[in-house]
């Protein structure tokens, strides 16, 4: 039987917890997606790097002395040693500190010392190169990488859901607010994924002791300045290849574009770069929370009240689910501000991040005891043929909005979970195609 | 002579540490009150907590990162893991009212902490009747029936005196490791 | 070659330390076999509950509304969160803190939060319902849960070790004196049960030192209150499924039924709960300890001196050895004290226990050493193909007593070992029965 | 005003724990005498050890556990893992002694302990003449070539006036952890 | 009366160990010296730290190994992990000047590093105006990413005063673990 | 395809870090293999013993009542307790502390407790014996033992590297400084006997800072006392089974036979001990490092500047790589000194040894910062199908001395490594040949 029965909607617990599903998943997943390795404002100067995972291998992302992004992987092709051990920095070169081999930031070979004392006449300078990730492109800021030779385009890859990182990310020149924040989360990356696709369901028992102190309570302000909407509020987005969006808008309309938490002078901005759909979509947003498959979770939020000390700000948000083991994630967050924000602004903007989703954040505490206690839980073969219900579907797509994808006018529902699990599914039933039974390009000298 | 790289290191996250280590007077009322601020973190006491802080309490732990340029702070610029500040831990405290708690699911059972203060430096501050301290903590973290998390960090206090006491004006926590493994850091160290 | 040479009593190391065998086990021997897990005073009322283990597996003890106890795998049938965080305590329903999901503690979905918004019409409440191990059944207030729904009845499963479990457990109503002691042993659990099972004759070497300081001295009064008898003071038995005790007593024998180290006004109420052939066993009693196959070893014994801050006493005593991986075993241990007693007798029969058998009593440390040395000095494929040696039979089974079960009239022997591997062997060398390959009900849904 | 879980939680496990602490003469006192105490226990000194604890000495590291129920203590009530008093002490101390040594094999070769005390807390008793000393240990315990193990605890002591120094009366051990690392436990925190 | 095998064991390493503790006065200005020695480790500040050692500084990790004669210290005799003076620290310090440091790999970028010290026991040593300090000490080592190894140890100084102020002369780092997590012992305890 | 490519000198990284290659490793490597145990001088007397490794199984390495020295697994016969607990001791007969079992030391049992009232009459005590490794052999004061019944004697399995080994270990009567010291290392074994084989390469690199800190500066003294040579001055050897040295000298040459770095009072003895060849080969040596097969690296050196406190010295060294895991080797380290030197020249030796290679030396830690990168940043099977590079080989091997082997006058090169992974292969790639699929002596009873 699959893993996954995709009619039913039930997936074998074992896709989660044995450690044997963990290395195919990065054979047939993680080796054939758009992975994302960083955002364009980390990467300002040509020669910035910085490293991060693809998987669960460590990459340096650097801007090359002309302009262009790369990925390579953090490993000398020599003897393995790793070539940047700081987080980031910037560099025209890396050099190996075992051997002293050298690349340049474009990953061809610079200097091997004493080359012709130690190598043959035959060795060949100019096939040594760097392992590089042979696709690395860009949207909206957001640079992905993929090990797939035959991989598509970024924007193929995206397809319709292009049209919601779009209104996220391209809405104007974001910066992250600084360097990533990291943990270990004990538990399988799918479930965190799971969870950010669209588990709207969730909140009221999870967060109820969030909510119940008010921490979605808008205030008399918002109310204000607009007047009761009657559009539908929330939708669930089914996307191409298993990517999904939920959407929640408070009942509130306006007269003119409106961005709640966001400062007004920005509005105008976002407006131009956004079509109409797009704009309607975020008027008087509460949060949008999806997943570009297989890893990188998306969020824009307004937080009405995080504390008196602060004002009701909106944030936007990118949270990367590392696969170390089956029930191991290193979880990045990242929190964006768009530029040209003054110090306060960003604060407000960073805090109404940190207090709803950071490590000390109300939700996060929460949301990890449900996610850990299933991996503590289901670890041995008995509870591996239970299964993991998805069933939620209590209406299908409409077209109540203009947008792309199959879209539910629903707020709680497990369809896009469903999605997710159904590109999952498509990808790790499909043995390998090459010869070598790994899948991986054959890059190695 | 050669400055050393590792001056420069420290020295930006480091204020006025090079300042005379304070009194002995000082330092025992500063002890004693710090133990007993940790005895009632231990015991989630954030109430009684509470009222051993100003009210212009700031709280933050910054993002840890390891930089090639040794001559930068080996931690994000105004960029925090946790930010708080007495008005926003109003948020936390009231999380252990019993009607609250009982949904407060990361909370309940309580998991048990236990610092540890070691090395505690007290030196004047900057402002007249401020007083920075710097501790070397570590904090137990035990989780149900999970193996209990030892976090290491330097802790940089200010301290400002209330008549025959003290209060704690403004807390950063400079932790050791890139990656936590405590990932519930909704807590105060 | 199987792993267990029956014949000639010899057993590859690689059965103890081989990861591969540990999975084999959770499926044929813990999938297959009745497992301790509570006792019954631990759930005295209803809505009480514990969390506990069966194999590697997290579940919870309750008692239901109807005073029914039942088993459940501590994991939400639909997403897979914990529904108990606690290690006790009473409920009437269990609340899943990830989506809400309630059930009643007899394990029936009770409340799906939004059922209609987020499920289709074709959803059946009815139907979900927490994983429930199939049969729970008690003796002698020691409940045990199976997961095999071909599982023979519980006293078919003991059959004539019953005698041996009932002259432990069943001479007076029982209560544990507190939640269990836990810890983690380095070393496989078989090690352990295989000591419990009827090792005696380790005691002189391992225990030299406790035994020298003077932990067995009786001291005179014992001498006193009897008189010196002839009866064969030893026997190990073997009984059905692998089960085994091994019975030392002391060579004194009374007038009328007399139980050292309990308090005489409870002897009435043994003799009269027990048949003539368990209240012989009784009398004068050192130490009886063997185990219930395949984890649940029992113990009652005669602590004569333990400190001079305290008198003579017999204790009561469980202790589980739950298979965490090859060489992680967690162990679990209980006292038991027959319901009625004063403060201090309590405390004389738990101080007399601890002494003895507790993490800090004079007995485990020396065991530790060597059950955590065979663990650490025989990791390495070379060491498995070793064998271990349980020849020690100098004697066959006779009936001097009339006890059931073959019965060896001797106090240090290995064939409780024997029977206990042969169980094992048994167990192990058939292939599981199901399609799906490893033997479990298929009770997901 | 909302009463917090957090202090009924705690409270049951404290007893004296929120009277003032006292004040520096006796702490230094005190801490002096608990210092010395861990150096020989440290080195399983256990006959000179016996000479700093009273006669009525009694010990207990009681059994962990989370319950449902926070207003409960976390802890089993007169459940213990280990319960010992001066005259059960006896056959822990003889178990050093070189003829028995030889075939204490859990114990020999000795392991090393370390003993690590921080945030020393001394109160008066409830009783003339002693003092309730909290300390946050750490006991580091490394057997044979094994890695260390960290056990992480609340102390409670009670301690008396002996002369010009002390005697411990009463120790009891809080442990962080539900299911033990340190299985040996086989010793005096 | 019998004697007990851990008095041996422990005594072979201890030297001073059983002299009376010293007076508050001299506590106090070890405990400040040593605390502020450690505040400059932590940040790998040598250039500075070299100024608190006398010239005759004498740094040592002895081998620990289990032996089966209880007897004999479980510590090799003259055989050592580190063995140093301040003339040859004179290489620890100048791998941090910047030319050097560019190239030193497996200090670049720093780790992080902090030391938490724990029952200091200050005794007057055999020589006039020398000390023996010991402390029980955990080294909490993090490198780039990596989780922080913690390590223990008993370290035995010997200080010396110098004017108002201290130098150490002398330490001895007892490594409780056998086989080592923390294999950049390029560091000074 | 093979993992080692020996024609185009790549190896799969594979081969490193997949714990499956490490399983492979232990049977058909370490099982085959001489490998090191002790120094005779760690042995001095009767009864003396230490425990050790062989690959990754404890053993205990014995001197007999009658001067032989044996080596057994230090796993009980009986059920596998450890038989010693310390590291280093004297002993007669080895107990057992579980149940008693004694062995002299020589292996054969002496007691078993109650044989009569425990065991069958046919339970044969003569059959009884420690699990014994067939083979132990020494070379210059080195033990070495191999699990193989059918292995080559020691000298043929050295073969032509004697002429080695015994230049550096048999030109006096050396000893051990004192018990070994003892690290985990975070990386493959491989990793550190390629380096330690002749991996002159890195040096320039890795060691930069310690270079560039003086720490090769020969100061005047040692220009003084020679004249300039024009001998080659460094020969990478690739001798029999895999073994390797690569040797350094100063362009520096003596009158007579000189031996910088040692007292001068053993020059004779060295000169009589060795050939001239060998003689020669030491003549104002700066080093010598290479590998005995698989695991036992060899290494003699001056420093002649470590500190003004003291004086140039030359040193001896072995280290061990035990392989414990696929990315965790623990590193054992010896220092030796020439019998009878007086307590400072044994300091002065001791750091020379220390303040290089020691866990604090000025080499390691930048060393293990190569080493440890190598195994934390290949650790999925994508880095594992890229390759490691060992093409460095710019000469042929020649005959510009007479020593044996293939002899490259060539400081920096990858012939040495070449030849240690091309006997890996060929041990890896044959199947094990007998019937139990693992290679193993069939000495369990
Ligand atoms: S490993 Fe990078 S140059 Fe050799
Ligand atoms: S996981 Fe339990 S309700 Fe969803
Ligand atoms: S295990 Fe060694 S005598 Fe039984
Ligand atoms: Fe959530
Ligand atoms: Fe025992
Ligand atoms: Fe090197």
């Amino acid at each position: 039987m699959a893993l996954v029965d995709v009619e039913r909607a039930l997936t074998q617990r074992r896709a989660y917890w044995d450690p044997e599903i963990h290395q195919q998943e990065l054979e047939r997943i993680f080796r054939k997606s758009w992975l994302f390795v960083a955002h364009e404002s980390e990467l300002a100067h040509n020669g910035d790097y910085v490293t991060r995972r693809m998987g669960s291998d460590p990459v340096i992302v650097v801007r090359d002395e002309h302009g262009k992004v790369r990925v390579f992987l953090n490993s000398c092709p020599h003897r393995g040693a790793a070539l940047c051990r700081a987080d980031m920095g910037n560099t025209s070169h890396f050099r190996c500190s075992y051997h002293g081999w050298t690349f340049a930031n474009d990953g061809a070979a610079r200097g091997i010392p004493e080359i012709n004392e130690v190598y043959p006449k035959s060795f060949d300078k100019s096939a040594i190169h760097l392992f590089e990730v042979p696709h690395v492109e860009a949207y909206d800021g957001l640079i992905f990488a993929n090990w797939d030779e035959d991989a598509p385009s970024l924007q193929d890859y995206l397809g319709n859901f292009s049209f919601y990182v779009h209104a996220l990310f391209g809405k104007a020149d974001f910066e992250v607010v600084g360097p990533p924040m990291r943990g270990i989360v004990k538990t399988n990356w799918k479930i965190g994924v799971d969870n950010y696709v669209g588990d709207g369901y969730h909140l009221s028992t999870t967060h109820k002791s969030a909510i119940d102190m008010g921490i979605f309570e808008t205030g008399r302000e918002s109310e204000r300045i607009g007047r009761f909407s009657e559009r539908t509020p929330s939708h669930c987005i089914s996307a191409d290849n298993g990517h999904g969006i939920r959407v929640q808008q408070m009942p509130i309309e306006f007269d003119t574009p409106t961005f709640l938490g966001w400062p007004q002078r920005y509005w105008d901005t976002f407006t131009s770069r956004l079509n109409p759909d797009q704009v309607e979509m975020l008027q008087a947003l509460a949060v949008a929370h999806g997943n570009i498959f297989p890893n990188a979770s998306i969020l824009e939020a307004l937080a009405p009240h995080v504390g008196s000390d602060t004002f009701p700000a909106a944030y936007l948000h990118l949270r990367q689910w590392h696969p170390i083991s089956a029930d191991t994630t290193e979880l990045w967050m990242w929190c964006f501000v768009p530029k040209g924000m003054s110090a306060d602004e960003k604060m407000g903007s960073q805090r109404a991040f940190l207090r709803h989703l950071g490590f000390g954040g109300c939700f996060e505490t929460d949301d990890f005891q449900n996610w850990t206690s299933a991996a503590s839980n289901n670890r041995s073969p008995l509870t591996w043929d239970f299964t993991f219900n998805h069933q939620g579907r209590s209406v299908e797509a409409g077209n109540d909005v203009p947008w792309p994808g199959n879209v539910f006018p629903v707020d709680h529902t497990e369809v896009n979970q469903q999605n997710l699990l159904r590109r999952w599914h498509d990808l790790m039933e499909v043995a390998p195609s090459n010869g070598n039974g790994n899948g991986h390009p054959a890059n190695g000298h | 002579m050669a400055t050393t790289i590792a001056t420069e290191h420290t020295s930006v996250i480091v204020g006025t540490q090079d300042k005379p280590l304070c009194d002995f007077e000082t330092h025992w009322g500063v002890t004693q009150f710090l133990t007993r601020e940790a005895e009632l973190l231990d015991g989630w006491r954030y109430r009684e907590w509470a009222e051993m802080i100003t009210d212009d309490f700031n709280y933050g732990i910054p993002v840890p990162v390891t930089r090639d340029d040794p001559g930068r702070p080996q931690y994000g610029d105004e960029t925090y893991l946790v930010e708080e500040t007495k008005a926003s831990l109003d948020l936390w405290v009231r999380r252990y009212d019993n009607d609250v708690f009982e949904f407060a699911w990361g909370e309940n059972p309580l998991q048990r902490t236990r610092r540890y203060l070691s090395n505690i430096r007290v030196r004047e501050g900057d402002k007249a009747g401020e007083y920075e301290v710097r501790t070397n903590e570590i904090l137990a973290f035990t989780r149900q029936s999970d193996p209990t998390i030892l976090t290491t960090c330097l802790r940089v206090d200010t301290l400002r005196r209330d008549g025959e006491s003290w209060r704690v004006a403004r807390r950063r926590v400079y932790l050791d490791q890139n990656i936590h493994h405590l990932t519930h850091l909704r807590l105060v160290f």
